[in-house]
């Protein structure tokens, strides 16, 4: 039968879930265009094979696994972020993006928060964080008592509960701590700067694939790999407002982030 | 954006939130009718068998269901469309709910309506569909309101299967806007535009019939 | 893929550890909409210009999203110098949206009670409020057992709705569980398998209240 | 409308029947010429509501058999259908069908069970409304008429489907005193047309002016069979004297 | 239990009561003095339970005055409490509470309005179901009974608030022949213990027996008032004389 890989060069379509998340992946409001980081990295990697229809599908952040598994997409392109146990379910891309965490305060940085450390060490701080998220983990690792971590479905859960003063500090991944704070309407707050962070808590973020679409990932890795010798990596991670923090090292790979999973 | 704006861009979902609820109602009617009137004919192993089915459309998490029947059935084969799932486990949902009312509508009328009925030598089917039923909906209209009124609510999990409806509209605008007030109170006007008429019919109806009846309006 | 049973069981604990939240917040619930929604019916039926006003509110109510509710008790009253905790905004918030239901079903089960039993009530002296504790209250709950269990089953399955709030309920531990491992199928079993054990027994209790209600009406 | 069979006579034999454990009648014999006007009385839970609806199939029983002009009833679904449709049935609470009009309260079985047309129908309808004095309230909903005037709907909805027996179970106690007369005028007229009937009433003038016999139950059984003028003169059943003491007094 | 008060007369003039438009009750004079027993009768429609509700409180009315035992109701709340209290009533449809044992029926408004202890309460309670003969019953549920049984209660349940005046509509139009037996019995008895009664009905043996006058109300006016015998023997109006020729037919 067909692969999955010769249905989409046939068609010149991919079906991408996206969960509607800024800076990853989203429906631009006025074309209803997908756009984003990942929808704009799998553009440039395949639009010179004749792919240029990006088919969005958009959900919910928990079903988008679940949709790929189904059939109801080819890939994900959202945000995911490589880990052993999500290998063992789906086949991710090599990373695109380093995603350490970030925290956003309320403006003035009034507990002056600069680190896990400092959200461990204040009794009275209380933590907002995506539920389901690597950050939950990480402040769990770094010795943040879960009874200080509030975790929200969503981002614009964080936010609100940050400005109604539920939460004093909401941790969330870099890049969307930077599409969030980019397009200047999220007033009154602002990004912790610096917020220490150990290296090896940063994560990797990917697209991601069927287990039996291997020959959809080569594709799609070949193509990321010329994207990343020829610039235009580069130049959408500037469009995006990404720099060093979130530049993924040569030796990174898909294989040494899953280990044992994969 | 303005509030006004905000509510333009919500009332965007309204085709998805309007198709769900109309194809809802496709299968929540139906099975409404069929399955109360069976729970309210059947005995034996038919009847438990009857009120097995409606337990579980009724007691189901709904968000559960949408899930498996989206996610999991394609794994064996059976590909429905977004819709087509959500119109589904919607609207038997709020079927196995309106079935009750339609069960307690019957139960609840005089047993000498059927005792005529056969009287006269109607058939069992012509006495359910000329006597009982009639007069059983009708007294249980209110009701069905309610229900007709959470299904359109319920659609606001239609999001979980790729559908953009009103809710997950206003999410979407939520990313760009960060204005939660103003996201949150367009999204309550925008269901009250669409929900207040139906209670409003609700209460049409509902004096329509209870003019016909003395109430206990003495308290 | 397939389903793995044992890691379906290494589940149930941390989902079940929920469970406790999820009752808590459903019972509580069940009793402040009871209460609230039997108060606005009390309400509506004094007649008057707060019996519309409670009538407009009744529907309001049942026409807004449930969401906008428990975003307005949690992130918006804070900016009024009100802040309640998640929990209480939950059972607040669901209490209040569920009120405006279970009033028009108090409504249809006191309509049911023979306008004599006010009229015997009033004439062997008791007080208004003796008339509804006594008289009216305990034969309202006779003629709306079912529909109460309707919505009490309701009522647990809105629970979720907390995840907004941060509460940790049933299901969204079992999401949790499933984002980390993209394990979708396992969690959200065992999950719905304990959604729908907890709303049978709701059904069935409500079905022992019934049946000890109905008790005193047979021969 | 359907000729009247002259012969139609119903007989009863060996009836019995059990609700549980409980038996509610016990040998019950009884024959009703065709014609002939029969009055059961007797105290309440005495069994003649059980036995009315027994004979009109709405009840099964255990033991016995009732045969109308010869033909018996089984339990047999199409041979039920048949007796129901010989016999005409009025409730002590009229059981009309509130959400039809009078008109249609009277047409639905002539339309359904006799496929009539709605013309020939409602022709029938009127020709009985005419009957019991009603036909102007043709088109109200019975909601919307006096106890005395449903109770008459309920009559001539029975005697639309040309019943060679009329059943009636107390068809008077939900009445007024003066609604009461109004009925049991009908019900005279009827008598004085040779309708065979059969009624459950505590009326004894109407008993005394109409019926060929009076019957009188108690505890399942038919304890005593007489002419009126016997019955009333002199019971010769113990029970039955003290009801009547009661009742007259 | 309470003293009863031996003056206590109920004194109506003038009384006139509207729904909407329609006038229900026209002029109404009627003085009940204290022991005196009167029967109301008419046709259906003509406001008897109309008037019998405005003495107990449950209806207002848009002129005239109500005294009973010379204090004047008012739309005061305290005083229709207080006349509530005073006066028992007795409905057509008994009103039971059927959620309540016939026990609980009786002691409720004697726990809760008059403050009584439940050992208290009950003593009176069983009293009065001693005097209309079913003390045997009180821990039934008021649809496990008769209707007999039923009305009895409820006549028992009036009675324990000691009250000046009984008032009874049509206490026993919804029972069997046997069953009125046994509530007339209990009224009969009431009557002859010096209970001032009013009391709708279209028992004419009873009016015949206990009544010192009988009313007859036609479209909200008292049409006609007299001794029982006269009533019966020649009544003066048209239309009284010919609601008795069709109930007496
Ligand atoms: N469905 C039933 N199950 C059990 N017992 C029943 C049922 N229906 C009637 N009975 C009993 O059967 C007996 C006879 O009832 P039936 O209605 O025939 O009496 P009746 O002579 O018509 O009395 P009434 O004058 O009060 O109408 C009564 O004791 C009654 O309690
Ligand atoms: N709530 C009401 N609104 C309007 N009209 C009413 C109302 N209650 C009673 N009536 C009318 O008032 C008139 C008198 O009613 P009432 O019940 O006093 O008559 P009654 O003499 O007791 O008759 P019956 O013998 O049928 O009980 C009737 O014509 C009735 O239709
Ligand atoms: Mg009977
Ligand atoms: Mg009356």
């Amino acid at each position: 039968a067909e692969t999955t890989k010769e249905r989409i060069l046939r068609e010149g379509k991919i079906v991408i879930g996206i969960h509607n998340r800024s800076p990853w992946g989203f429906r631009d409001d006025k074309t209803g265009e997908a756009t984003g980081w990942h929808p704009d990295l799998l553009k440039a990697a395949f639009s010179e094979l004749g792919v240029e229809e990006l088919d969005i599908r958009v959900t919910e952040f928990g079903a988008l696994v679940p949709g790929l598994l189904a059939g109801r997409f080819d890939a994900v392109a959202s945000g995911l972020a490589i880990t052993p146990e999500r290998c063992q379910q789906v086949l991710f891309g090599m990373p695109d993006l380093k995603v350490p965490d970030a925290a956003i305060v309320l403006s003035g940085n009034p507990k002056k928060i600069h680190g896990y450390a400092d959200i461990a060490a204040q009794a009275e701080i209380t933590m907002g964080a995506g539920r389901g998220s690597v950050v939950a983990r990480n402040a769990i690792a770094m010795g943040v008592p879960q009874e200080r971590m509030l975790l929200f479905p969503d981002i614009e859960a964080n936010i609100s509960a940050l400005r109604a003063g539920r939460i004093d500090v909401a941790v969330l991944s870099s890049p969307t701590v930077i599409g969030l704070l980019s397009n200047g309407k999220a007033a009154g707050i602002e990004r912790a700067l610096p917020f220490e962070i150990v290296d090896d808590q940063a994560n990797f973020a990917a697209i991601a694939f069927r287990r039996e679409d291997g020959d959809l990932r080569e594709l799609y890795d070949e193509q990321l790999a010329r994207l990343k010798a020829d610039g235009t990596l580069a130049k959408i991670m500037e469009k995006y407002g990404f720099g060093a923090p979130e530049a993924v090292p040569d030796t990174m790979t898909a294989e040494k982030l899953c280990g044992a999973g994969e | 954006m303005s509030i006004f704006d905000i509510w333009l861009g919500i009332l965007q979902g309204l085709d998805v939130t309007a198709t769900v609820t109309g194809y809802g109602l496709l299968f929540a009617v139906p099975f409404a009718l069929i399955f109360g009137v069976a729970q309210y004919l059947a005995k034996g192993a038919v009847l438990f068998a009857v009120t097995c089915i409606i337990e579980f459309w009724r007691s189901s998490a709904v968000i559960i269901l949408l899930f498996v029947f989206y996610y999991a059935l394609p794994v064996v084969g059976l590909m429905l469309s977004a819709v087509t799932v959500s119109a589904m486990v919607l609207g038997l949902n709020i079927g196995g709910y309106a079935s009750q009312a339609v069960r307690a509508g019957l139960q609840s009328l005089d047993r000498g309506q059927k005792e005529a009925g056969q009287a006269l030598g109607l058939s069992r089917s012509m006495i359910l569909l000329l006597i009982e039923l009639p007069q059983a909906l009708v007294a249980m209209s209110p009701t069905f309101v309610n229900h007709f009124i959470q299904l359109v609510k319920a659609t606001a999990l239609v999001s979980l299967v790729t559908l953009t409806d009103m809710t997950f509209r206003a999410k979407e605008i939520a990313q760009i806007e960060y204005n939660p007030v103003g996201i949150y109170t367009s999204l309550l006007l925008a269901y009250f535009v669409v929900c207040y008429p139906i209670a409003i019919l609700g209460r049409l109806l509902e004096a329509r019939i209870s003019s016909g009846r003395e109430l206990a309006r003495g308290l | 893929m397939g389903f793995d049973l044992s890691f379906a069981l290494s589940t149930v604990p941390t989902i079940l550890g929920a469970i406790g939240t999820t009752l808590l917040v459903a019972l509580i619930s069940c009793l402040g909409a009871a209460g609230i929604g039997f108060g606005f019916e009390m309400l509506r039926r004094s007649g008057g210009l707060s019996g519309y006003a409670v009538r407009f509110l009744i529907d309001f109510i049942r026409a807004t999203p449930v969401l906008a509710w428990l975003y307005f008790l949690y992130f918006v009253l804070p900016f009024y110098g009100i802040r309640l905790g998640a929990l209480t905004v939950g059972i607040l918030g669901l209490s209040v949206y569920f009120s405006g239901y279970l009033a028009e079903v108090f409504k249809a089960g006191i309509d049911a009670i023979p306008k004599g039993q006010s009229e015997a009530s009033r004439a062997v002296g008791l007080s208004r409020i003796d008339t509804i504790i006594f008289i009216i209250a305990p034969q309202m709950l006779r003629n709306i057992a079912a529909p109460l269990g309707n919505y009490f089953v309701s009522i647990l399955k809105a629970t979720p709705y907390l995840a907004v709030l941060a509460v940790p309920e049933m299901l969204g531990q079992a999401f949790d569980i499933a984002s980390d491992t993209y394990r979708y199928a396992e969690p959200l079993t065992v999950a719905g398998i304990l959604f729908l054990l907890l709303a049978l027994a709701i059904s069935q209790a409500v079905k022992r209240v019934e049946t000890r209600l109905l008790g005193s009406n047979r021969r | 409308m359907r000729e009247q069979s002259p012969d139609m006579a119903t007989e009863i034999s060996g009836l019995n029947k059990w609700y549980g454990s409980f038996h509610v009648l016990k040998d019950i014999d009884l024959t009703v010429a065709a014609g002939s006007r029969i009055v059961i009385c007797g105290p309440s839970g005495s069994g003649k509501s059980t036995l009315i609806r027994c004979i009109n199939g709405l009840e099964t029983y255990q033991g016995g058999s009732i045969a109308l002009g010869g033909v018996k009833l089984g339990d047999n679904a199409k041979e039920t259908t048949l007796a129901r449709r010989d016999t005409g049935m009025v409730f002590q609470s009229f059981n009309l069908f509130p959400h039809l009009t009078v008109l249609s309260n009277c047409t639905l079985a002539l339309r359904r069970v006799l496929k009539m047309s709605r013309r020939q129908a409602e022709d029938i309808a009127l020709h009985y409304l005419e009957k019991v004095r009603i036909p102007e309230q043709a088109k109200k909903y019975p909601a919307q008429l006096s106890g005395g005037q449903q109770q008459r709907v309920a009559i001539a909805r029975a005697l639309c489907l040309s019943p060679r027996l009329m059943l009636f179970d107390e068809p008077t106690s939900a009445l007024d005193p003066e609604m009461i007369k109004e009925v049991l005028d009908v019900m005279v007229s009827l008598a004085s047309e040779g309708m065979t009937m059969l009624c459950v009433t505590h009326e004894m003038g109407f008993a005394r002016e109409v019926a060929d016999q009076v019957i009188f139950m108690d505890q399942g059984r038919i304890v005593e069979q007489a002419r009126p003028d016997i019955f009333f003169g002199a019971p010769s059943h113990a029970r039955a004297q003290q009801f009547l003491e009661k009742i007259l007094h």
